[in-house]
Order: C-alpha cells, then structure tokens, then sequence
C-alpha cells in the first residue's frame, strides 16, 4: 500500500464528503421538485416554513424522525430494516465512481516536521479502471434493495410493487447497456476520465482516413451519439422508477409498490437511494454526451487553472499549483454541477408533464421498441466508425 | 479454379438446393423451389462444362482430374477414401446427368406447378442429382455404392410421390425391394472383389486385375464381376430384375425421364464401363451379359408391342434400350454403351417429357386408346416427339442410329459376338421401330378419340424449352461418334472413340471389311424402316388388322399382354413360398428355440440385477453422489 | 486491492449511516402499539386476505430470466467495444466487425424471435 | 502484509458467506447469502487483476442471475423449510465425505499442477488486462465466441418454450 | 516447512485452497439440500469455485485464457441458472413443490 496516512485520511474525508453531498441534495430535490411542481401546476407549494419555505426540509427530516416506529406484523423484520440500507448502497457507490472534476495536484509540503511528498487527489471517491463496468454491475445490484422491501414487508402490493420494479429496471438495462456500448464505440475506453478529456477537445473525427477537426464545436458525445443519448436517458428514467414509468408505486394499482409499508426514516432511505440514482444518471448523461466537467473551449483542465491563477493571486494565496489546481478543480467542478442541475430539473420536469404508461406499454417500449433501436444505433456506429476512419484509396 | 473446389461445388449445390428445400418442405410455392431446384442443377451443369473443359485441357494419356477429400474408412487392409475422380467416362456421364438433369428440373417447374407438395417433390429432385453425382464421380466401389444405395431412395421416395393413392406406394416399395435384391448381389461383389484383391478403388483393381488372368473356369473375377451384374440388372431393370421399371412409371412423368430413363437405370451400364479392364478378365459374365441383355431387350420390346399405357410402352422400351446397352457391354463393346447410354439419355428424356406433356394436355389421360390426332393441338411437342421416334428407331442421321448400328455391328463382329446376338438385336430392333412407330399412330396421328370434354393445349415455355433443347440434341446427339465408315471417307473423326479410348478396355480390333458394315448397317435400317412402314399401315390404313391378328395369335397374345404373367410368377413361386417358409420358421424355430434362450438370458440378466437394483433408487442426490464418488476414485487414480 | 480498498470503506460507510439512522429514528420516534389491525398487512382498509401463496404472472420470470440471456450477449459487446478501435487501427477492421456481426445476427435473430413470438407481450 | 489482510478477510467472508448459504433452512435468506457471496468473489477477482471479469461478475451473477433467483423464489412463496437437508445420515456423511475428499484432491491436483506452470511469461501486461482480453476473445476464441451466441440463442428459444408448458407464458390472468 | 511466511505471503496456493473449499460447499449443497433451487444456488457456487481458481492460475501464469474460459463459464452457468430455474417454474405449476423428492422419477 503506497499511501501514507495523510492521503488516506483526505480520500476518506472526501469519500464522505461526496456521499453527504448526494444525501443532502436529496432534500434540496425535494423541495425543488415541490415548488417547480407547484409551479407548474400553478400552485404556491410550500413556502411556510423559512424563506420560499427553504425551513421545510429540516421540518421534513424532524417529522421522518419522529415518525411512529412499524414494522408490518406479518413481514421479516430482518429482510424489512435491511431493504432501506441496501437501497442506498448501489447509488452511492457508483456515484463514488464518476468524476466530478479534474484531479488536483498537491505538491510536496513540510507539516508536522514531517516531508509530505506530491500527490495527486482524483476529485471523486475512488477511481476505478473500468469505470462504466462497474457503475454498471453495482447499479444493477439496485434491484435487491426494492425486492427485499417487497418480500420484508409481507404484502401483495408491496410485493407485486416491487417485482414490477425490478422487471422494469432490468428490462432498461439492457437499452441502458447497449447504449453505453456505443459510447465505449466512440470513446474505446471504459474509463470516465479518458471520455472527459476526449472530450475536451475541437470536434474531430476522422473521414475517409482524414482527420477534420470543427474548431467551434466541442467533441461531446451527443454529436455522435444523439439516438444513444435519448435512449439512455429514457432507460434512466425507467431505471430510477420515475415517472413517466413509475409502474412499482402506482397509487392507482399498487397503492405505494415495495414502500407501502414504509413510514419514517426507513421511507426517506428509499427516497434517498432514488434521488441518488437520479444523480448518477444525470452525472452520467454529462460525462458520456456532453463533455463532463469541462466545457471546451473556455473551460478544460489546461485553461481552468490559467483562469483562477489570478484570483488567487488576489485573494493573496501563494499563486502556488496547489491552490491553483484545487480552485480549477472547483470551477471545472461547477461546471459539471450546472450541467447536472439542468438535467435534474429535466427529470423533475418531465414527471410533472408526463402521464404514466400502462405496464404492458412500458414493457413493450423497453423490449420491442428501445432495445431494437439501440442494437441499430450500436451496429450503425461501429459501421459508421469502419467507414469513416477507412482511406477509400485517397 | 481449383479442381477440388470445382467438384465439391458441383456435388454440394444439388445437396443445398436439397437442404434449402427439405427444410421449407411444406411450402406450396412451386415456383420459387423449382428455380432453387433448377439453380442448383444449373450450377452443377456448369460446374461440369468447366471441368470438362479442363481435361480438354490436360494431356491425352493423363486425362484425369483426381481429388479426395478425407480418408473415410480405413480398417486395416480396407482404406475407403471419401475420393472423387472425373476422366472421359465420367465427365461424359455427369454432363449427361447434370444437363438432362437440369432441363428436367425446368421442365418439371410447368408440370408439378399444380402439384400440392411441389417443394418435397423439387427436393427429392435435387438430392437424387447429388446422390447420382456421387455414383459416377465416386472412385472406388463404396463411394459409388452410396451413390447406388442413394439414387434408390431417391427412386423410391419418388415414385411413391403420389404415396395417397396405395398402388403407387406399393411401387415405390416393389421397385425399392427389388433394387435391394440386386444390391445385394453388389455388395457380395464388392466383398469378393476386395477379399481377392484388397482394394475396391477403380484404379487399383485396373491396374492389378488384368496382371492375375482368370485361371479356373468360374473364378473369383467372374463371381465377383456376376455379382455385381446382378446388382446391374437389379438398378438398370434387366431380366430378371426388370419388373419394377414399368411399375415405375406411377411416379410423376419427369421423375420417370431423369431417374427411369435418363440417369439412374443406367448405373448398372456405367459401373461395367468403368470397370471394363476388370470386366475384359471374365469371358463368362462377359458372354452372360450379352445374352441377357439381348433376350432382356427382345422381350421388352415384345411386351412394348402390347401396351396401351404410354408411359409403360416407353418404360418397356426403356427396357429393352438398356438390354441394347448390355448387349452392347458383354460383346465387349463398352464406349458403344456409353455412347448409347448417351444418345438414349436424350431421345428417351425427351419422349418421356413429350409424353408427360401429352398427358399434361390430356388432363392426366395415359391411354393411348383414348388419344390421336394431338399432332395439330401439340405442335411443338409432336415435332420434338418425331425427333425421339426417328432417333430411337434408328434412322440416318438421328442419335439413335450410330450408337445403335455401333453395337449391333460390334455384336456381330467382335470376337465376343455371335450371329445369334446381332440376330437378336436387329429383330429387337425391328420391333422398336414397330412399336415407337404404333406409339406415335396411336397418340398423334389419325383421328382424334377422346371425348369432346378435353381441350387439349400446348404446354407453357418452361416445358416447351427442355423438348426443343433435347429435340436438338436427340438429332445432332449422335454426330459425336459416326463410324470411321461413313466419317473416315470425309475426314470426320469419331470423336467419341478417340476420347474413350484411354479408358476402355480395348479389344483387338477383328478386320472387317467396310462393305460388310455398310451392309449391316444397311440391313437394320431397312428392317427399322420397314417395320415402322408396317405399323403405320396397321395403325392408321387399317386399324383393324391389329386385333385381328392378336385374335389369331391368342393365348400367346395375352401371354405377352399380361407381361408374360413374370410378376404372377415371382408371386406365386418366390414370395409367397418365401413368406410361408419365413411364417413356419417363425411359429417353429422360433418360439421354441430362439426366443427360449433369450427369455432364459433376461432372467438370468434380470435376476443378477435384481440385488444391484438396489443401487438405483431413483434419487437424484444418490447418483449425484455416485458421480462424485466415481470422480473422487479417477482423480485418485490420477494423482498417485 | 488500492484501488478496492475506497470501495469497500465506503460501502461500510453508508451501512453505518443507514443503520445510525435507523438507530436514531427508533431512539426518537414513539413506539408503536401493539394492536392487531395496524400489523395486518396495508391494503387499503379492506381486511387484509394474504391467505395462500401470492399468485405472480410467470411473466416475470421470463423477462428475467431472457434479461440474462439478453445482459450477457451485451456484456460480450463490451470487450468489443473497447477493442474495436484498436483492431481498426491493426487494419483488422473488417475481419472484428464481421465476427461480431456474425453474433449481432444471431442476437437480433433471437431477439425478433422473441418479439415474434409473443413471449414479450404484456397485457 | 496488507495483502494477506485483505485475503484473509475476504477468505474468511466468502467462507462464512458461503457456509451460511448452504445451511440457512429459508432458500430465500440462502440466495441473498449467495449474492453476498457473489459480490466478494467479484472482489476476489478485482484482486486478482481481473477487473473486467469482477464487472462482469458483478453484472451477470449479482445483479442478473440472483435477482432471478430471488424472484423465483418470490413466486413460491416458501417458508423456512423445517428439514431442508435430505435425510439419510449414513449417505449424508458419506456425501460431505465426498465433497470433501474431491475438494482435497482438486487443491491437490492443483497445487501439483502449479510446478508445472510456467511462470517465465508472467510479466506484467503492458496493455491494460480488458484489452488483451477483448483482443484474445476475438481473434483465439472467435470460434467459442459465436458458438456462445448460438448456446445462448438456443436458451433463449427454449426458456420460452418451457414456459409455455401448462398454460403458456400466462399463468394466472 | 508451514512457517508464517506461508501464510503471509499470499499466492496460488492460498486461492486454490480457498475456491477448494468453496467447491465442496457448492457440492455439499447439491448432494443434500432438497430444494431444487438451492441446489442449483450450490451449482452456481461450485462454477464461482472454478472460476476463481481459474483467475488465480491465469494471474500466475501471466497469461489470459484463465480469464477467457471464466468468461466463458459465466456464460454458460448463466444459461443454465435461466434453463434450470424455468424448469423449476414448470415443475412447481406441475407439482406445486420444489422439494426434489417429489417429482424424483429417475427409478427405471
């Protein structure tokens, strides 16, 4: 083990930072989603508690709080407490994976009367080599969490709830994964940082064996890959079981689906896990199309650091690599929080307008519709790709 | 293009045209099996023009394309190589096969349009040209065998195409059973062939045989070659093996020209061509052949003579051809067999066609009795059918003529002939002319005597094509191998001699004088022509003569009618003692003695296990665990 | 195992913070009465008839179990994917996506299939 | 040092894991032991530097097969069984015996074989382990490859044929 | 011979051990569980057994077929699981059980 305590100790902290940040984004969503939706629909939405009723998301985690302890009679008590937890995990892990800005350098420093040699900080809980492979294999761990509610809480709604969910999310994962095939097509890497910087560069690609590069454009994903992106997109919908496909919590049918029986904090879990995927798939959907946390030609991981040395500078820092890559780091790091809002709100927009499918139109759009289409995009890409990089004898 | 390539395209587009068929079989869509059918026959006509091409190519003494694909058998002495050889006999036969082969797929795409199982039919089509692909291109014996054994399936599933209606089906079966008789006889010759000489490949009996001269009078040579000649007479319908062919005929008129006329019957002349070097070693079979094939064609045509079927006067003459061809074989005369085998593969593909779209027309009406005076409904068909008549009876310059005079000249002077055989031939002959003759009366001139319900109409081009095509050839067919005689005079070789000749065996030419084969061939045209002059007379001067004479001649009448009552015979004193004996043996031998001693051997079996049974006691998890045991005691073994 | 390591603190981490909160929210919030009705399963005030084995349409377990089928022939893809470029550039670009053609046949063969025969239909 | 820390813990949650599998009376509980047993053989397989393979672990066996599994399980709806073991104390002795002695003689055989490994070539890959991996797949195992994807094609035919059987794919509606 | 170092220094050994073990779970599972489902789980396990050591030999041998033939063997257990268990749904229509002795008709 090549780390040294201090390393070890900030990569804690900023492991647990991350995962706080995506907790407490989950009553920020809440509140967003309850006045935009008031918005949309015309109403006022809370505005009681504190400014724009800001107050009332600690008014919420109280009232989770103190909620009346219960655990349906018939059900596994085990199986009941252990589903909430088990919700979280797949969604914070792979969270952990995805980077939400450029690596920071901290060069070597003297503290303690002790050498602390350079380092280099990935601005993410932990970077994995094949990064998309295991976003995908630990969010696909995201249906045992919903089953284990539906079977803990001995009840046919919840049960019914939560096979509908399950079937549902796997049934978008393979649109999801064949999606994400063309991007790994285009990019030839699974890992976030390598399609970032590919990223952050002049749209380029190659024709007839010449490379021809758009200065004007940036070399997102979504120039190449516009049918792969919708397709995602919706398959994350699905995956998050949100409207328009939130079949498992269909009050008409399905009462609440897998969290009829939940109340309190165990409830708020859920509500956590959920908004947590919707995170990832956002972050996600930024990183794969459009160009992640930087945003060429004004911001990437060259000119970000050039643009905040002055303000650093300013604010008297040593004018040092340090500070300077830490506020680039920052700043690429808005950008990427300012891409992903947009999509959250997309998603909290889109529940507000949509009606619900039917089950057997949600089915039948996964299978027969969404995976068909994203077999072609894949084929089509990798056709395109051999196509477009072979020299026709010029 | 590589030659192995080419062969294994030439076998495989039949066998794909097959598996594409056979796999869609219940499709009802005639036309687009047939195309596939008639593709695929195509494909491997054109296969074997470059193949033939290409030993045009190839020096005169080596002609031959050899190619084997994999060792297929190979049991100490026995080595069977999965091998194919293409030299003059074979490509002359397989351009025969393929491209008869493909006019009959084409025409049959018009004829079974209609048909309820056309995809079936085009299926069993395509797999018969593969199996018949392998007998002439295989080079041994085994590989042929196949090739036999699948042609007959072929030929059985074929003619019992029809399988709702009984008598066909039975046959299919009669002409199934009876091939099995002959093809014992092959196998039995095959045995003793590699038992004597411990190779079955062509090549290497050619090249041994002739080394070991027969010494005793019926030696192994001659078992072996008489064998095989009952296999011959079984597949190419030779007395006494003949009765299915006619039988046959209950199977759609196109699988009556390719298999029963065309291709299969013709095997048997086609082996003995091949294995002429080993043939030459045995005088007896040699003298045996010639004879049976001489009576086998004089009582055909006699039988012909009688029929009202069209189709059974032109399978009886199809009978008494290959006698012809026999005849032709056992006085040693091997390239005029194959010579004939060729011109009769186009004269009678073609009559058969003419006569399948004469019933075609007739609304399936096969009696000659009910027809006449089609000539001016069918135009096409009886000018191409005039074309087949004229080539079969022999006359100057048609096809049929030279390989016909060829071997009756040779019956007459080879050293293996005898007066008595040419006597024969030319009386066979006559009788040919009479009865083609008494067809072509009866169908197509003279009045009309069918009722007014039919109309009669000339058949669509995919018919019509193949009779012209085959017309052409049943004229010019011949022009291949016209006698130095008559060619030498003005410088026109005999091509066919000159290519056959490296690979027959050939006899020490008697001299003859050219005048003594002008005469000849003088004689039997005048015979042909006359007796045909006769029929026309009886049958359309003055149609009453005929039966007046039959009721002259009576009993001998019926006889002949009835086919010489042979199947009654067969029934009478072999299957039916056989099926006695056989039901004796059973309720005797059998139950008191063989089915003893098994029952005796089960309870002994049954009685040891009755204590290990215990082992089995159907649980899943105990064999489980037995494996496990068993897998535990291997890696023991495995490890120490 | 430097690169595992994160994972699982942090997988251990969230447990904690579940469990913590589970924790707390029993500390804070009031007990419940024991009283039969409120442990009768939840169905919308009907009296509850949970007797008997829940039916579930078999449905499900086909989506399931043709999601496999279906994942693996996708994760096939991923090697695929990633390679693919590096084969164009060894000049193989033909040969790698005619082998993965070939597969891609089958698959969409079986997926037509599927649709054909009706086993992905809901109603 | 760390290495065998990480082995051993890892070692011994997959043991426990595992054990509790086979033993919990309630299949249900059984198949959420295998998950977790899953998820620390992907681990095991991350540390062995096979990460692709730990993905694919983690995608086909934890999040596709036992979710299978488990909603089976769902279906039937069983509760702890009271005798889950087949009875038969004799053959269930010889049965652990069994298993047993095989594992044994297959560390055994393996151990025996590691001498005859050769270990000349185990220099690091200078590709990463996925790339070497996609290109071995396609070009050595092409032909396994698409013989997979008829297997798989053929399952597919058949899953669905099988549950036709008895009142097709709609049990109760 | 069995000094600490064996233990600390972690190499083939040590896997081939631990998937032994692993093994003859899987197989204890399949020869004595009665339901058909968990012993097909113990099926699964045996397969992960394997795979395992094929993972650790590929890593000592330096070279990927290990990895290969893991992949591979994934691919077929998840094509039995899926075979297996839609069986299993058939017999549980037919029988409305899934413990084994109940539909065994293995006896001749």
């Amino acid at each position: 083990m090549g780390i040294d305590s201090f390393e070890f100790t900030v990569n804690l902290l900023k492991m647990i930072v991350i995962f706080m940040m995506m907790v407490q984004i989950v009553p920020l969503l809440v509140w967003v989603e309850r006045r935009g939706s008031a918005f949309i629909q015309n109403r006022l939405g809370p505005n009681r508690v504190g400014p724009l009723g800001l107050m009332q998301l600690l008014a919420d985690a109280v009232k989770f709080l103190t909620k009346q302890e219960f655990v349906p009679g018939r059900g596994y008590p085990a199986l009941f407490y252990i589903a909430p937890v088990v919700a979280m995990i797949p969604a914070a892990l792979a969270f952990g994976a995805i980077p939400l800005s450029m690596p920071v350098n901290v060069d070597a420093f003297d503290w303690l009367g002790q050498h602390w040699g350079p380092y280099v900080f990935k601005f993410q809980s932990y970077e994995i080599g094949i990064g998309i492979v295991f976003v995908l294999g630990v969010s696909s761990l995201a249906a045992f969490g919903v089953l284990l509610a539906g079977y803990g809480s001995n009840n046919k709604y919840a049960l019914f709830g939560a096979l509908r969910a399950s079937a549902q999310t796997i049934s978008y994962e393979l649109a999801m994964g064949l999606a994400i095939v063309g991007v790994i097509l285009l990019f030839g890497s699974f890992n976030f940082a390598d399609i970032v910087n590919a990223q952050a560069a002049p749209l380029n690609f190659m024709l007839a064996g010449h490379k021809v590069e758009l200065g004007f454009l940036p070399n997102w994903g979504i120039f190449f890959q516009p049918l792969g992106a919708v397709i995602l997109f919706a398959a994350m919908f699905a995956e998050t079981n949100r409207l328009p496909f939130d079949l498992p919590e269909a009050e008409g049918e399905l009462v609440a689906g897998y969290h009829t029986e939940y109340a309190g904090f165990k409830f708020n879990m859920f509500f956590i896990g959920e908004y947590g995927h919707m995170l990832v798939a956002s972050a996600l959907m930024v990183t794969f199309y459009f160009g992640g946390y930087t945003l060429y030609p004004f911001l990437t991981p060259e000119t970000a650091p050039k643009i905040m040395a002055p303000i650093a500078a300013m604010f008297g820092w040593s004018t040092t690599s340090t500070a300077v890559s830490l506020l680039g780091a920052l700043l690429l790091h808005v950008v990427l929080l300012v891409k992903m809002v947009i999509f959250l709100w997309i998603f909290i927009h889109v529940r507000w307008t949509l009606p619900r499918f039917r089950y057997d139109q949600l089915m039948d759009l996964g299978w027969r519709k969404m995976l068909p289409w994203a077999l072609f995009n894949t084929i089509a890409t990798a056709v395109l790709i051999l196509v477009m990089r072979h020299n026709w004898g010029a | 293009m590589n030659h192995a390539l080419l062969i294994m395209t030439l076998l495989l587009a039949p066998l794909l045209g097959f598996l594409f068929n056979g796999f869609r079989f219940s499709s009802k869509d005639a036309y687009l099996a047939g195309t596939v059918a008639t593709g695929a026959a195509a494909i491997s006509f054109f296969c074997s023009l470059l193949l033939w091409k290409d030993l045009l190519a190839l020096p005169v003494e080596s002609r031959v394309i050899a190619t084997h694909f994999f060792d297929w058998i190979n049991v100490g002495a026995l080595n069977v190589r999965f091998g194919f050889v293409v030299d003059q006999i074979s490509a002359i036969m397989i351009l025969v096969v393929t491209g008869v082969g493909s006019l009959i797929h084409l025409f049959s795409v018009g004829y079974m349009a209609h048909d309820e199982r056309p995809t079936k039919y085009f299926a069993y089509l395509n797999l018969f040209l593969f199996n018949m692909l392998i007998l002439v291109l295989g080079d041994n014996l085994v590989i042929t065998f196949v090739g036999w054994e699948g042609v007959g399936l072929c030929s059985y599933l074929l003619v019992g195409f029809w399988f709702t209606d009984s008598q066909k089906a039975s046959a299919g079966m009669k002409a199934f059973v009876t091939n099995r008789i002959g093809d014992a006889g092959f196998l039995i010759g095959m045995f003793t062939l590699f038992f004597a000489f411990g190779t079955l490949n062509y090549a290497d009996l050619a090249a041994i045989i002739p080394k070991v001269p027969e010494t005793a009078w019926l030696g192994t040579i001659t078992i072996a070659t008489l064998c095989l000649f009952l296999g011959a007479t079984g597949k190419s319908a030779q007395i006494p093996l003949y009765v299915w062919l006619p039988d046959a005929m209950a199977g759609p008129t196109p699988v009556s020209a390719l298999i029963h006329a065309a291709t299969m019957v013709t095997a048997g002349v086609y082996l003995f061509v091949r294995m002429s070097n080993v043939l030459v070693m045995a005088p007896h079979t040699m003298e045996v052949i010639a004879w049976v094939g001489a009576s086998t064609a004089f009582v055909a045509a006699t039988i012909g003579v009688t029929q009202w079927d069209i189709k059974k006067i032109l399978a009886y003459s199809t009978v008494s051809q290959l006698g012809y061809m026999f005849l032709a074989v056992g006085v040693g005369a091997f390239t005029a067999a194959q010579f004939h085998l060729m011109t009769h593969a186009f004269f009678k593909a073609l009559m058969f066609l003419g006569s399948g779209s004469v019933i075609h027309a007739m609304h399936e009406e096969q009696d000659v009795r009910h027809m006449g005076g089609l000539k001016k409904y069918l135009p096409i068909t009886h000018i191409t059918f005039v074309c087949g008549w004229l080539a079969i009876i022999g006359m100057p310059p048609f096809a049929g003529f030279f390989s016909k005079d060829e071997i009756l000249f040779q019956a007459f002077a080879s050293p293996y002939g005898n007066k008595g055989l040419w006597a024969l031939g030319v009386v066979t002959a006559g009788l040919t002319a009479f009865y083609m003759t008494r067809l072509m009366c009866l169908t197509f001139w003279g009045k009309s005597r069918f009722g007014h319900d039919k109309h009669p109409h000339e058949s669509p081009p995919t018919m019509a094509i193949p009779l012209i095509i085959l017309g052409v050839f049943s004229v010019i067919g011949g022009w291949v191998g016209i006698p130095h005689v008559i060619g030498g005079g003005v410088g026109i070789p005999n091509i066919l001699e000159g290519w056959l000749e490296p690979v027959t065996a050939q006899l020490k030419e008697t001299e003859v004088s050219g005048l003594l084969e002008w005469g000849l061939m003088g004689f039997s045209v005048a015979v042909a022509a006359i007796s045909a002059l006769i029929a026309y007379s009886f049958y359309i001067l003055s149609p009453e003569t005929p039966k007046s004479i039959a009721a002259a001649l009576g009993g001998f009448y019926d006889a002949v009618c009835n086919k010489y009552y042979v199947d009654e015979f067969y029934q009478g004193w072999i299957i039916n003692p056989l099926v006695e004996g056989s039901k004796a043996l059973w309720l005797y031998i059998d139950v008191n003695f063989i089915d003893k001693a098994t029952y005796l051997a089960g309870d002994l079996v049954s009685g040891a296990a009755s204590f290990v049974k215990t082992v089995q006691n159907g649980k899943t998890q105990s064999y489980a665990l037995y494996m496990a045991l068993g897998v535990v005691v291997v890696m023991t073994i495995v490890l120490l | 195992m430097s690169q595992l390591l994160p994972v699982i603190v942090l997988a251990i981490f969230v447990i904690i913070f579940g469990v913590t909160l589970l924790f707390l929210a029993s500390l804070i919030s009031e007990k419940a009465p024991d009283n039969e009705v409120q442990d009768e399963s939840y169905e919308c005030g009907l009296p509850s008839d949970t007797s008997g084995p829940t039916k579930i349409p078999i449905k499900f377990y086909l989506t399931a179990i043709l999601f496999i089928l279906f994942d693996i022939e996708i994760i096939f893809m991923y090697p695929w994917a990633l390679t693919y470029n590096d084969f164009l550039n060894g000049g193989a670009g033909v040969y790698i996506l005619a082998s993965m053609g070939v597969f891609l046949a089958v698959f969409v063969f079986g997926l037509f299939w599927e649709i054909k025969s009706k086993a992905l239909e809901w109603e | 040092m760390w290495e065998a820390i990480a082995f051993y813990s890892l070692a011994f949650f997959l043991v426990f894991f595992a054990f509790k599998t086979i033993t919990v009376p309630n299949p249900i509980h059984a198949a959420l032991y295998l998950v977790l047993t899953m998820i620390g053989l992907g681990a095991a397989f991350f540390n062995l530097g096979a990460q692709f393979i730990a993905g694919v672990q983690m995608i086909v066996y934890a999040g596709a097969v036992m979710v299978l599994f488990v909603m089976v399980l769902m279906l039937f709806d069983l509760k702890a069984e009271l005798r889950s073991f087949s009875k038969g104390l004799f053959s269930g002795g010889l049965k652990v015996m069994s298993a047993a002695l095989l594992a044994g003689l297959a560390i055994g055989a393996a151990n025996s074989s590691v001498a005859i490994l050769d270990t000349q070539d185990a220099a690091k890959p200078t590709m990463d382990v996925t790339r070497q991996l996609g290109i071995l797949l396609y070009t050595k195992y092409l032909y396994a490859f698409e013989a997979l994807g008829i297997l798989l094609l053929a399952v597919a035919v058949g899953v669905v044929a099988v549950s036709r059987i008895k009142g097709g794919t709609h049990a109760q509606h | 011979m069995l000094s600490i170092e064996t233990f600390l220094h972690v190499g083939l050994a040590h896997y081939i051990f631990l998937s032994g073990i692993l093994f003859s779970f899987g197989m204890i599972a399949v020869l004595m569980r009665k339901n058909v489902i968990v012993m097909l789980m113990g099926v699964e396990l045996m397969l992960n057994a394997v795979n395992l050591s094929f993972i650790a030999f590929s890593k000592e041998s330096g070279n990927l077929n290990g990895h290969i033939m893991v992949f591979f063997v994934m691919t077929i257990a998840a094509a039995e699981a899926g075979v297996g268990l839609a069986l299993a749904v058939a017999i549980y229509k037919k029988f409305h059980e899934v413990n084994i002795r109940f539909f065994e008709h293995l006896r001749g």
